[in-house]
């Protein structure tokens, strides 16, 4: 199992890197995709068989798909020189910094762990429907009421203005 | 060892099925619409399929210039892949199953879910107008209809207390959840219709329109594991029904449940069929309007409804 | 089961993030920027979850289920408005939506 | 039993709503039903008040009527609370009764005006805030009645707005009588914050207990509290805003410039008795300031053309002997010429008023004359307010509460011979000009025809004013006239008694003395302006009778003493120097802002690395300290 946990890690972090590096818009979603995917599997093996297939379904099966949905209207993808010339080498040197900081910080954070290992247990997902609808009841009320106006707010964002007008209409 | 018995033999029950279906198909359709179908190579056209798999095999797998070769070569896969693996958590019979998951329905509906991708990307890949519409469309109708496809399941999962679908097949010896469950079952299969994009759900395709749509650019193999994907499905959604709603492999025991089984499922692959050769093809924005005004707010009913007869009865 | 340390797991978790920070601070293309939230966002769940199942609690798991639904609303919401930006601007870059910068200066 | 109190500014004020709002769409009659039916109802209810009041007065002399809490915040309250007393019935009955008479007056007055809602909407409002004022039992809520009837007299002074005239007149009237409104709010402000409350009765206690006769504070509050109410009476040196208030239609002035709200100050002077007698020299500036303005006013009264201004001035000149009469200590006889000159002054102005109405709005009372044949019925009301006024001895009610005046300033221990002088020359000045207005407009020959005769609705009201002038007086008669005292009895159970000096002094003296005046003031007037002697023409040509006529240049001194030397100061300020350090403020704020504001580029991305930097760098702090 640790052999899976490191295979599925490796790729999880090669295809994000992958993902964030491509300048073709669908190829990066594909790999983020697969690095969601195989996220998933590390939640199947540290005892989270729910939140795996909510991976899938949700992340990987939905909003990714709603990516590219995006990005095919948008039809973009092929603007490889143009990603070229946003993605300067010397772009990479402040981030990669910071980034660097940070993981700096979190190896030293993470040294009061002492090197814990963890025998994970299954948790079945009546637990966790239990867990939402009993002690996190408000949240969940208030994520419906987030998701609500996620959709009215993409539905009026997104709506576009008729740009032809008849020429009766116009002025 | 077994193990690899077992799936050798799911997967080859399932070509095999898959594969028989396109001469039954054929064979059916010309008989509800009243014409001649294969009938040419072998006894009753039997060989046709045969005939049809060497054909496939040995035509020019062309990739078009301008298509993005790697995701046009993916995508089939993606199909094909997500189609076979779901059949690992179908209880054929009490015994006779790959995988006995807790989590077995989400795993369909995982599946289901990364199912769009094969169209999505197939056609962008092609790089071809008609295609990439058939896609747009492809997307936002399975994104639409995997909305209440996984809720109309919940109906069952209530009832059997379970997402595990030998449990859900156990708990329906005393009544097919078809029954208490029937909006649940209409919306499924509905839903399952759209899914496997068949008529009259095959707006993604539409040769009328599209010219066959997300797959036009294809042929050869590529096109073969579009071609079968389909009957795949069909026979997916078959054993999906069978078992959430019809009692799997449950039946009169004067006949073992492996019969009942097939039985049951190639009851609604002829089904699948005759709507094919029945229903004409909705328009775009009537098969949307039809999933988010009627569709979602009966499966959301039928969720409140349930739950609540579920509550009383405790 | 998995035994892997907890420290290797947290590490996991905290190099995606670093991952999608760093795509989010060079991309200059917004959906690549979205994209690397979503990493980002994804690497603090799979925190939500390591640490659920290092003490076997359902908490974790909830949590999860919560940025799920921030991700949804968030993606849904910010997916439109690139495609009003891109309506707008014709352009996909991220610098070009300054015209509430101070025209004085610079 | 009291229940009812609260409906006698309650009415008014509904009805006032009711015209504002609906003015537009109710005929004239609802109108003026409204508006008089409303003063009238509030009439009647005061009056039943006084039968109740007088059948079964109260112990302490009041008694209060809470509606609501109105606010309380931190150590004070206040409640709409109306408190009935002798005074504020007295108060209100001559509000309501002349109000009533003035209203009905009006409905013809103002028959053909386009602003006859406006108009009555506005009156109805007065009466209400003016009854709100008399009635308040707490300072505040009279503070509010207060500046309600302010309000209503600068609507009413600019009432025709359209003549910029006008408009400066109301404007004056209102910027004037507001420094002594802020002297009066800084006065309630200093009452608060020594003795803890605004409740007059309390108020006056606490002050009783707490401070000593001629203690610093209540030397300040009462001086201050007679800053407002020298605003509100326009007396001495805040009486240059009533003249000119004469713009406005003749009932307001009767009403708001003659009855009503110029006395308010006398009222408020007379409520807060107490303290004004804990300041004893704060009472003697009462008294002084009275005297002079009744003699100032006098003469200006003297030489004034304009109708209205005539009596405008001596409207002035009567209140400066009510509040002679306060500074004596003469409290009962200042309310008592308070109430009859509301009477004989509301006559003459609604009878000036109908002349003026009824000569094509001609104010010039040198064109006018010869009228006492056309306008019998104004003539013979006006010549009975007018002896009023001049105080005729003994027919008239004028005469008997201004002896009382001129004897109190005698013979009280506040009393002095040189205040008693002035006001018996004040009472000469005002027979004369009295006198000189009845024989210029009514005998002599005629110059401007009337146009019509006066309907029903105007002289009803100038005969029962009339009637009231006439016998007015009988309610209180003097010690040695029958010693019929039933007014200051009424009053005793609220306010104390005068104080005599000594029993010495023989009344009927005086009393003999002040007809003399009277009479010879009526004489001199028929020979100057009857018999048209020839000093009278020299003398309205001369200097000293521009000065009179200017009102003793006030207007001159003060625009040249405060207008003016604040115009120099703007104009020396142009550049608003003090403003020179806000604006390096400014400026240097600017200068930060361009300097922030280099970061903010509109870089989506800058904004994140940025924000992450932060982030990191405070979390390395935070996890390595």
């Amino acid at each position: 199992m640790n052999t899976i946990f490191y295979i599925a890690g490796a790729i999880a972090l090669l295809s994000s890197i992958l993902a964030i590096t491509n300048r073709n818009a669908i190829h990066a979603l594909l790999y983020l995709i697969l690095s969601l995917l195989s996220i998933s599997v590390i939640f199947y093996i540290l005892g989270a068989p729910f939140i795996a297939a909510l991976e899938v379904i949700v992340y990987a099966g939905a909003i990714m798909v709603l990516f590219i949905f995006v990005v095919m209207m948008l039809n973009i993808g092929l603007e490889e020189e143009l990603e070229n010339k946003w993605l300067k080498p010397r772009m990479w040197i402040l981030p990669s910094i910071i980034a660097a900081i940070l993981l700096a910080n979190l190896i030293y954070a993470l040294r009061v762990l002492e090197h814990q290992t963890v025998t994970p247990q299954i948790i079945q997902p009546k637990q966790i429907g239990i867990s939402l609808f009993t002690t996190y009841l408000l949240a969940v009320e208030l994520s419906a009421i987030l998701l609500l106006a996620g959709i009215i707010g993409a539905y009026h964002i997104g709506k576009q203005k008729k740009k032809i007008i008849h020429r009766f209409l116009k002025k | 060892m077994e193990y690899i018995f077992i799936i050798a033999g799911v997967l080859l029950i399932v070509l095999t099925i898959a594969a028989g279906l396109i001469w039954v198909e054929r064979r059916l359709l010309a008989l509800w619409q009243d014409r001649y179908g294969p009938n040419r190579v072998g006894p009753f056209g039997l060989f046709q399929v045969l005939a049809d798999m060497i054909k496939i095999f040995f035509k020019e797998d062309w990739i078009p210039p301008f298509a993005d070769k790697a995701v046009f070569v993916i995508a089939p896969g993606i199909l094909m892949i997500s189609i076979l693996l779901t059949f690992a958590i179908i209880p054929f019979t009490d015994s006779f199953f790959v995988l006995d998951s807790n989590i077995g329905l989400l795993f369909f509906l995982g599946n289901s879910s990364l199912g769009v991708y094969s169209i999505v990307l197939g056609g962008w890949a092609s790089n071809n107008k008609y295609s990439l519409l058939g896609s747009i469309r492809a997307s936002a109708q399975m994104l639409t209809y995997e909305v209440f496809m996984g809720l109309s399941l919940m109906g069952v999962v209530m009832m059997s207390d379970s997402f595990n679908l030998r449990e859900i097949v156990e708990a329906q010896r005393g009544m097919w959840f078809v029954f208490p469950q029937f909006i649940g079952f209409v919306v499924f299969l509905i839903a399952g219709v759209a899914e496997t994009h068949r008529t009259p759900f095959d707006i993604p395709e539409a040769e009328g329109e599209l010219v066959a749509g997300y797959h036009s650019e294809y042929s050869g193999m590529k096109f073969g594991m579009f071609f079968v994907g389909e009957y795949l499905g069909v026979t997916l959604i078959s054993t999906l029904i069978v078992t959430l709603f019809f009692g799997g492999w449950l039946g009169p025991s004067f006949l073992p449940p492996a019969f009942w089984f097939f039985f049951k499922t190639a009851f609604f692959i002829c089904f699948f069929v005759l709507l094919r050769a029945s229903l004409p093809r909705p328009r775009y924005d009537q098969l949307m309007d039809f999933g988010w005004k009627i569709l979602l707010p009966l499966v959301l009913l039928n969720i409140l409804v349930t739950g609540a007869i579920i509550l009383y009865l405790q | 089961m998995v035994t892997v340390s907890l420290e290797v797991q947290i590490l996991f978790a905290g190099l995606l993030f670093l991952i999608g920070l760093v795509g989010l601070l060079v991309r200059r293309n917004i959906i690549f920027m979205l994209m690397s939230i979503e990493i980002m966002l994804n690497s603090a769940g799979l925190v939500f979850v390591i640490a659920g199942s290092h003490w076997a609690q359902a908490d974790g798991q909830v949590m999860f289920i919560f940025i799920l639904t921030v991700a949804a609303a968030e993606v849904s919401v910010g997916l439109a408005l690139i495609l009003q930006m891109y309506h707008h601007f014709k352009t996909l870059d991220a610098d070009a939506l300054n015209t509430l910068r101070d025209k004085n200066e610079r | 039993m009291t229940a009812y109190i609260p409906f006698i500014p309650a009415i008014p004020l509904l009805s006032s709503l009711i015209i504002i709002l609906f003015g537009r769409i109710l005929s004239k009659k609802i109108v003026a039903f409204l508006g008089v039916g409303s003063v009238s109802l509030s009439a009647i209810i005061t009056i039943i008040a006084g039968i109740n009041f007088i059948s079964s007065t109260p112990e302490n002399g009041s008694y209060t009527v809470t509606v609501w809490n109105w606010l309380t915040t931190g150590g004070f309250s206040a409640n709409i609370a109306f408190s009935v007393d002798a005074l504020s019935l007295i108060f209100c009955f001559v509000i309501t009764f002349v109000g009533a008479l003035i209203h009905l007056y009006s409905v013809e007055f103002m028959d053909h005006d386009e602003g006859f809602a406006r108009f009555f909407a506005y009156m109805n409002l007065f009466v209400s805030s003016m009854l709100i004022l008399v009635l308040a039992d707490n300072l505040l809520l009279m503070y509010l009645g207060w500046e309600g009837v302010g309000l209503c007299s600068y609507l009413l002074i600019g009432f025709w707005y359209k003549e910029p005239e006008n408009g400066y007149a109301a404007r004056k009237a209102f910027i004037v009588t507001r420094v002594g409104d802020t002297a009066m709010i800084i006065g309630l402000f200093l009452l608060f914050i020594n003795l803890g409350t605004l409740n007059i009765n309390e108020l006056m206690q606490q002050a009783s207990l707490k401070w000593a006769v001629s203690s610093p504070l209540a030397i300040l509050s009462a001086a201050l509290l007679l800053g407002g109410a020298l605003g509100k009476s326009a007396q001495l040196p805040l009486q240059t805003w009533l003249p000119d208030a004469m713009a406005g239609p003749s009932p307001v002035s009767a009403l708001i410039h003659a009855a009503t709200m110029v006395t308010a100050g006398v009222y408020l002077i007379a409520r807060t008795h107490v303290l004004f007698a804990l300041a004893p020299a704060v009472q003697a500036a009462v008294a002084v300031i009275g005297a002079a303005t009744l003699i100032i006013a006098g003469f200006s009264a003297l030489t004034q053309h304009d109708f209205k201004r005539v009596l405008a001035y001596s409207t002035i000149s009567q209140i400066g002997y009510m509040f002679l009469a306060l500074g004596v200590g003469a409290w009962s006889a200042a309310v008592f010429h308070f109430m009859i000159h509301a009477f004989f002054k509301a006559l003459l102005f609604l009878g000036a008023g109908a002349v003026i109405h009824l000569l094509h709005h001609e104010h010039d009372m040198f064109k006018m004359g010869g009228l006492w044949k056309k306008l019998p019925i104004i003539f013979i009301t006006f010549l009975i307010g007018s002896a009023s006024l001049a105080a005729l001895p003994l027919i008239s009610a004028g005469f008997y509460s201004k002896d009382a005046i001129l004897w109190f300033a005698w013979s009280s221990t506040n009393g002095s011979k040189w205040l008693w002088l002035a006001a018996y020359f004040g009472a000469f000045i005002t027979s004369i000009y009295t006198f000189r207005m009845i024989f210029v407009t009514f005998f002599g020959e005629a110059k401007t025809e009337p146009t019509h005769k006066p309907g029903k609705l105007m002289t009803i009201p100038l005969v029962v004013l009339a009637i009231i002038s006439l016998i007015g007086g009988f309610i209180e008669l003097p010690e040695n006239f029958g010693h019929f005292q039933i007014f200051s009895r009424f009053l005793s159970t609220t306010l104390p008694s005068v104080q005599l000096a000594g029993e010495s002094h023989n009344e009927l003296l005086f009393q003999i003395l002040s007809a003399i005046a009277s009479l010879l003031g009526i004489y001199l007037a028929y020979l100057l302006y009857f018999k048209k002697s020839s000093f009278a023409e020299s003398f309205s040509n001369s200097q000293l009778a521009n000065f009179f006529y200017k009102g003793w240049q006030f207007d001159w001194l003060y625009d040249k003493v405060f207008v003016k030397p604040l115009v120099w100061l703007s104009e020396i300020n142009k550049n608003d120097f003090v403003d020179k350090i806000y604006t390096a403020i400014a400026k240097a704020t600017e200068f930060l802002n361009s300097l922030l504001s280099r970061t903010q580029q509109g870089r989506l991305r800058w904004y994140v690395m940025v924000l992450t930097a932060g982030v990191v760098i405070i979390l390395t702090f935070m996890l390595n300290l």
